[in-house]
């Protein structure tokens, strides 16, 4: 049965009187499925079990294969010419008699290998005709014409806690309360205030003056209102040195910070 | 007919046995894709079966089955029994959150039955889409309280035995009050202003603003 | 779970007489053309059924008929007896097919499974095409296995319940010959000695660890 198909695959691209003339000097290597394939055909015209061929009659004729092919200057793919080295290079380990101090596998190793490796393959397809000989479904036996499926019936429940019906409800009792947030600028003194305010007052600075004195009226007792008018004033008298306007001068660390109008 | 000629070549040949029919019959029936009529079925029998025969002997066998012989038109097919229907349908169950709109209209029905659906809207500010009432009505939360005596005689909603027993409530008067959802926290701002709106104040007119809320209503479910 | 609340409320009643618990299994088996796992097949049918069970006496009562009950992998189908295909030619599906590649392909991953790309270009001393492997994937004949724990940790392929359920096979452990194949010694991973030209050149030496687990693999299955 795979004999049969496998004739027929040759048979697609060689013409019958090359066959038979020599069926190794099979040209089209398109035709095999590899160097593996080419070998396994040569095994099978040695017309003995696979694991009784002489793999060096199949180094030879590979070898012979490929030549021919050479020759009628077919281009070769590079596995062919790796197998056909290697095929010669066992033949060579096949032929001399074993050199004790040589390294590696022993001609006869790799020779077993090799025809292992031909087995496994034409067993795989004899097999796979196997398979395929077998009752297939749709072509030998049949599923259900008819099937009826499954209908899905989705049942949604709905669900929800004390806590959502809670918060629900604050929700919409405190909508009203709503307030878009914004910064309480009542106690802020700004840079831009501070800036304008000493710009007034530093043509009066002649001595060095104690900044925090130009604090506005009214940031003077509260201690949050404190804080942001002193540092308005403070970042407006850099920005004012800075313009080459005063100066500052500090003794020391956490001493008060003085400033005097520069001419 | 060619039929005829064939008839009377192949009559040289027994029919199959009976038995042989029925399971012919049997498999024809099984794996075509439509019900099959007696002519069909012995055109595709060897010759000299008799479907009609063999499907009586079929339909027999089937009676009581998990699986029937049944007549569909003038054609034949196999069905699963009627009364395994059950076995054909897979029911899956989801548990979804009730939608945003839903929670806020059952909310107000518990905290202030019995209420009607004008004063729902006003409470909520937005009108109340037909869906979100008939869902709570069908999860059996809320049902038709008495009509109030107001004029058009609007009815009311109240929440049921059914609502209690999901939040685990003796009453609705164990609902917590506005001081004590802001005491555990789940309100976060200052008391509301002015007093609360009195239900039954009449119905508000809604706004374009309202509409345009129900319109974010109704994606929500 | 929702599922064992359910499984605690209906043990309360007893499962169906194992007669019933047949029909169920029938009809539910009739109704689709893809197999059945016994967990599917249980989860519809009422608790406390055994479709193991039931399985066994309907497989009985169909042996001889004109359709079969067969297993596929761990699932259960219906299937026509495969001597009756003749009156079949009206349904029967006109397969993809398969170049000589693809079915080589097909049978080294069937005997080998879990099986890398690089030991079926071995097996086969030819580059293994994207396309035939991809054909194969696509008629869900095969599937991605578990990585191979060898260098690059390789995908390995193995087949599927479609390609047990199209060729009527129990499980891989069916495959035809496959004892005297693994006698043979032929499914073994054999290492090359040395330098033996290697298409598909890689994943060449597995472990004797991966050789192990590819024998179990097949009776596991």
């Amino acid at each position: 049965m795979v004999e049969d198909e496998f004739e027929e695959g040759q048979a697609r691209v060689v013409p019958v009187s090359e066959r038979v003339a020599a069926e190794a000097l099979i040209v089209d290597i398109d035709g095999f499925e590899g160097p593996l394939d080419v070998l396994l055909t040569l095994g099978r015209t040695q017309k003995v079990d696979l694991r009784k061929v002489s793999i060096l009659e199949l180094a030879r004729q590979y070898l012979a294969f490929v030549d021919q092919a050479k020759q009628l200057r077919i281009e070769l793919a590079a596995d062919y010419l790796v197998m056909a080295a290697w095929l010669a290079f066992l033949k060579s380990r096949l032929l001399l008699p074993p050199d004790p101090t040589e390294e590696g596998p022993s001609g006869e190793e790799m020779a077993a290998h090799l025809a292992f490796q031909l087995e496994r393959l034409q067993a795989m397809r004899e097999h796979a005709a196997m398979l395929m000989a077998r009752d297939q479904l749709g072509r030998d036996f049949f599923a259900r014409g008819i099937p009826e499926d499954v209908t899905r019936v989705k049942r949604v429940t709905y669900t929800a806690t004390l806590l959502d019906l809670m918060q629900g409800y604050a929700r919409i009792r405190t909508k009203d309360e709503f307030r878009p947030y914004s910064m309480d600028r009542e106690s802020v003194f700004t840079m831009e205030q501070a800036l304008e305010r000493m710009r007034s007052l530093i043509g009066f600075a002649g001595t060095w003056t104690d900044i925090s004195t130009y604090l506005p009226e009214g940031f003077t007792s509260d201690a949050a209102r404190i804080r942001s008018a002193t540092a308005s004033t403070f970042a407006a008298s850099l920005e004012l040195a800075k313009e080459g306007k005063i100066e500052l001068r500090q003794s020391d660390t956490f001493a008060p910070i003085e400033l005097r109008r520069k001419d | 007919m060619s039929e005829d000629t064939e008839k009377e070549e192949e009559s040289l040949f027994a029919a199959p046995p009976i038995a042989e029919q029925e399971r012919m019959c049997e498999a024809i029936l099984f794996a075509t894709a439509q019900p099959v009529t007696l002519k069909e079925m012995e055109a595709r029998m060897p010759h000299g079966c008799d479907a009609a025969e063999a499907l009586a002997h079929l339909r027999k066998r089937y009676e009581g089955r998990g699986v029937r012989v049944v007549k569909v038109g003038d054609a034949w097919a196999m069905r699963t029994a009627p009364d395994l229907g059950f076995l054909m349908q897979k029911e899956t169950v989801e548990t979804r959150k009730l939608s945003r709109a839903a929670i806020e209209t059952l909310a107000i029905i518990s905290y202030h039955q019995p209420v009607t659906r004008a004063e729902i809207e006003e409470i909520r500010g937005v009108s109340v889409s037909r869906g979100t009432v008939d869902q709570l009505l069908e999860m059996e939360w809320i049902r038709f309280g008495r009509r109030k005596m107001t004029p058009g005689r609007p009815v009311t909603f109240v929440v049921t035995q059914t609502f209690l027993d999901h939040f685990g409530l003796e009453s609705a008067r164990d609902l917590p009050g506005l001081k004590e959802l802001r005491a555990a926290g789940l309100l976060e701002n200052r008391p509301p202003p002015g007093s609360m709106p009195q239900a039954g104040d009449g119905e508000a007119d809604e706004g374009d603003e309202a509409e345009a809320e129900d319109q974010s209503e109704l994606f929500e479910e």
